[in-house]
């Protein structure tokens, strides 16, 4: 086991940083581009049923601290996505797909093809705050979320992680919905909703209105919901939201996660942000004198 | 970062092309581009065709949006977002630079940046005299200035990647640059292999975040926004979307 | 009528920036100082029944982009409070007075004595996100936040204001709670629960381990509930969060404000910027041919 | 901004009084003040007594915060905010630097940062011999250092506000520097109104955000954090509160 290496519901990283849904996971070319950037894991776009266009432009909003995005899960569609897929898994690291769906039994179709194209391990997006019938409107619904997580722990082997949104007062509730139906982790957080609007136009930047926040900006709320929920399940939690560097990666650790997502900060800081977080791991590691990662998740619970 | 500019100056620079200026500069360099929102329309992806002093667009209208862009007038509102992407490298010593179209938007800040009258020279090419634009800007601009349309409406008759071969052939160039539909690029690319000169090409593909993130503006993996929109001779040739498909809205690939 | 004055719920104000609650609003001096500094009006520290010491120090994290406070709402008690309105209402502008309890009747008394002390409006701090049994805890349960509502409008004769809590996806079902009660306005946003983590420490920095985030990061947070709040409630809304320049002012009231409060930005940018904000206002509506600052509320919504 | 910062040399200063120096350097004025966070313990607001080169605090334990900080060693970790307040003003031309106790501390960054040893006096003051601080420091600084204990058990016997009243009667001084407790600061106000000379004194209030924000360190509606901690004598002249009341924890009036 080399420093950086960590044990994710049983997958195994070369290091806890995973590309998060949504940023270069479209096709499998760009996959392979972040896998060779240094990502210890791949999660896919949130792919659905069928082929879809998203919503029209603007879609992003570029702020000081982030971006406001509402993108309206664009993708190729589940069948489609095969052919992505089948590139993306010679990347060497895990490939995690995510899925939307407005069902359970959606979830689990989607997710019995999925699993089929060599993902190693489910992540179903119940947190995307900007499409209609989808993500968060599913996901603040504790009694929802344990019938998808169930209906697809009964689909597919490969463990499954549930995305989680914070724009809700139940996460909390949700979690455990999910670890009761037998999830494997907990992925936190999706993007928090927002809007900008433009003074001169007088109307809002988006095509959509709303969109979601991401980036520096949502770090403190990302950190708050995973400090949370590592005191209220047991399940395995991936940090997402504003991670740009190891210190970053250290404090959401330290909150509790066993791994962690990068987004924004493919855009913000570029490519090589997984191999600088890596790096500045490693050293605080050997500043340290850290064995294995692991020794510091939950490290700030200190009651 | 996200900004709202006016419109002040709207020129006509040929049929169906129409020039934007913008009431605030923009710290850009030659061939990066910009994200311009037209209030409750969309917004898309353009070239900023000047740099230096103030900023402007060149626009072709192709669709719902060039089109409603290139009807705003003086003193309407857009935003900004940008600039975007990598710039034309304009260190090696001659150049030869070739627009088609509206392509000469970035092509003409290039050869503005360059410089040097006597190290640039400019293939102008589009279907009919009423689609080349710049010329007056490229003349100013560097001692060799050439024009070939598709159907001999003005300057020589034929595509301006003949113009371009026939120039390579004339003169010794280390660097050609080129901006146009895709399959000019492919047939240029071709050229520049045969007359052995390394070229950089800007490419174009379905932009929605501009910023790295989406993942909808890739050709093989390579972000036309990031590690775009200009792309090395060898970078292309490596590429297998090249001149064939492309992404739509979805990320299906659809055949060029 | 002057330029800037507005009508908050039949209160006039000459400008419609107030001083956020929480913000030099424990003391009849300090607030006395922001009215001079330029504030169309005050809202006070919010006040309970008891003299309240709050949490322990640290009780306040800064970030490049915001704070995050876990104050733990101290204040003097309501009865001690009566000197410091005595002073307060002095300034000539409105005191709106802010309150917390755990339930309706406690919030009533304590609107009598306000009302009695002179405040323009009562404020119901429905909303904080760090304070145990009050704030966000009752205030994310709309039949709580009635029965709180109406027993308060029972009870005094000045408009009764909600201050609301973006943590829940049940904002507008609260706000709609407010106006079925009678409320006279909404107000947007409280703080968003975050926290903050030392890596060096290995612990949560604040000592109540969560607090609130608020400043320019919250921002586009704070514009979308103002925004979704103007189309489910016919209140006035009171924008909240990150405000900080007069675009920002600006952007909240074409996404619905008829008012607005700056809290943060006393610390981020000086008691200045009521005045600069006031100028920008004023210096936007002659660029733009306004007379009122009433014409531009809810500009921005424009299916 | 938060930054993390480690001890590198603790120096007993005096009985009760530790100077902590930190691994990193902060850009701060003389009299400005940062917010110390002891993880797991308190936080609590300190004056730089160090700010050129390295950064440091000098604290005088009083109870369990300023015990704990005492007892930290070298490698062991605080949180620093700030720097927040004002400074001293050091344009006058012969200045009077009076420091009670730990109250030398950013008493002492004044002097050095005067930086001409003929331009400022120090009078150090304290209850006895063990708590008087910095004098070598001041000695490099200043051609004219007394010193004075309440008890005489080092230099003259008597508070120090006797010794500064002595020293303006004895020279002209353009402006006073004074940091002590508030019954020092009121006693060196009246000395210095009837000497008049104007003064700086640094005041202490109950401190919790450190940004202006909180309002818990406020005398009169000032906020100690911004306005402060140093206010002119005129200033403080015009306060009700000072030398006769303070805010405790929940913003309620205590008698002095
Ligand atoms: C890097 C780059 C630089 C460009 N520079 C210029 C320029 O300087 N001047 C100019 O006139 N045009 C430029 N374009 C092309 C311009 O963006 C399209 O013509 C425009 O988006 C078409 O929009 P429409 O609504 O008018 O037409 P539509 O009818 O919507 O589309 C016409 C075609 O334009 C393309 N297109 C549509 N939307 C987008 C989009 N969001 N991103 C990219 N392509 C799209 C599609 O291939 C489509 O088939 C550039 C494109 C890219 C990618
Ligand atoms: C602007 C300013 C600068 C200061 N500079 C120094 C310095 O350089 N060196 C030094 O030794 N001390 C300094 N102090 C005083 C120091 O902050 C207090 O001695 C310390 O907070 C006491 O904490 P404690 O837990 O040890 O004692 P406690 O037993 O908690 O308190 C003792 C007394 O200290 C005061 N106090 C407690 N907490 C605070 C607080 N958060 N803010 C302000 N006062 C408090 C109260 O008056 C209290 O009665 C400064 C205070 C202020 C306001
Ligand atoms: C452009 C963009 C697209 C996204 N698309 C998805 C998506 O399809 N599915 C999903 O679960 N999350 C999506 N997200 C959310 C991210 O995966 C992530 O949860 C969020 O951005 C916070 O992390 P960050 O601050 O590192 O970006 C998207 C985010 C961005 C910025
Ligand atoms: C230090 C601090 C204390 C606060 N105390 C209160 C409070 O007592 N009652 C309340 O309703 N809001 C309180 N708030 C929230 C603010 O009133 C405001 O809703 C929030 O900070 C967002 O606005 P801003 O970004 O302008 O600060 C407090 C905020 C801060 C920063
Ligand atoms: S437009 Fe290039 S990645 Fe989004
Ligand atoms: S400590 Fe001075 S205002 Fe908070």
């Amino acid at each position: 086991m080399t420093a950086l290496e960590v044990d994710l519901a049983g997958i195994k990283l070369r290091n806890p940083t995973l590309l998060a849904s949504g940023v270069m996971g479209e096709t499998g070319d760009s996959l392979l581009r972040v896998a060779v950037a240094g990502a210890g894991g791949l999660v896919t776009k949130s792919i659905g049923l069928e082929p879809r266009k998203g919503y029209p432009n603007p879609t992003l909003v570029e702020l000081p601290d982030g971006y406001i995005n509402a993108m309206g899960l664009p993708g190729p569609g589940i069948e489609a996505f095969a052919e992505e897929m089948e590139i993306a898994t010679k990347s060497g690291v895990p490939v995690i797909g995510s899925l939307f769906a407005a069902i359970p039994e959606d979830f689990a179709s989607l997710a019995i093809k999925m699993e089929s194209y060599g993902a190693a391990a489910i992540e179903l997006n119940l947190s995307c705050p900007h499409a209609k019938g989808y993500g968060m409107e599913v996901g603040i619904d504790p009694d929802a979320v344990h019938a998808i997580v169930s209906s697809v722990k009964d689909a597919v082997r490969v463990p499954v992680m549930a995305k989680l949104t914070p724009n809700t007062h139940r996460l909390l509730d949700v979690a455990r919905a999910v670890e009761a139906a037998g999830g494997d982790a907990i992925v936190a957080i999706n993007t928090v909703k927002a809007m900008a609007i433009s003074v001169e136009a007088r109307r809002p930047i988006l095509h959509n209105t709303t969109g979601g926040l991401s980036g520096p900006a949502i770090k403190p709320i990302g950190l708050r919901c995973v400090y949370e929920l590592h005191e209220a399940v047991k399940l395995p939690i991936v940090g997402v939201g504003g991670i740009e560097s190891s210190r970053d990666v250290l404090e959401y650790m330290m909150a509790g996660a066993t791994a962690v997502q990068v987004g924004s900060a493919v855009g913000r800081r570029g490519l090589k942000v997984f191999r600088e977080i890596c790096d500045g791991l490693a050293e605080h590691m050997a500043a340290n004198g850290l064995n294995r990662l692991s020794e510091i998740v939950g490290a700030a619970h200190v009651h | 970062m996200f900004i709202e500019a006016r419109i002040t100056e709207r020129i006509r620079s040929g049929r169906g092309i129409t020039t934007l200026l913008f009431d605030r500069p923009m710290e850009a360099k030659a061939g990066q581009i910009v994200m311009v929102w037209i209030p409750g329309v969309d917004e898309i992806p353009m070239a900023l065709s000047h740099i230096s002093g103030v900023a402007s667009i060149t626009v072709k209208e192709v669709g719902q949006a060039t089109k409603a862009l290139s009807a705003l007038n003086v003193g309407d509102l857009v935003g900004l977002r940008g600039p975007y992407g990598n710039s034309w490298d304009l260190t090696p010593r001659r150049i030869l630079a070739v627009g088609g179209g509206v392509g000469m938007s970035p092509i003409m800040t290039a050869v503005e940046a360059v410089n040097d009258r006597s190290r640039v020279d400019v293939a102008i090419g589009a279907r009919d005299a009423g689609e080349i634009i710049f010329e007056e800007r490229a003349r100013k601009a560097s001692d060799d200035v050439r024009v070939s349309t598709d159907d001999g409406s003005y300057g020589i008759k034929g595509t301006v990647v003949s113009l371009a071969d026939a120039m390579m052939r004339e003169k010794r160039y280390d660097m050609v640059l080129g901006c146009g539909p895709e399959i000019m690029n492919k047939y240029l690319l071709k050229a520049c292999n045969e007359n052995k000169v390394p070229c950089q090409l800007s490419l174009e593909r379905i932009m929605k975040c501009g910023t790295g993130l989406c993942g909808s503006c890739v050709i093989d993996g390579l972000r036309v926004c990031v590690e775009g929109p200009i792309f090395t001779g060898e970078q292309i040739s490596r590429m297998t979307e090249f001149g064939k498909c492309k992404r739509d809205d979805a990320g299906l690939k659809v055949k060029i």
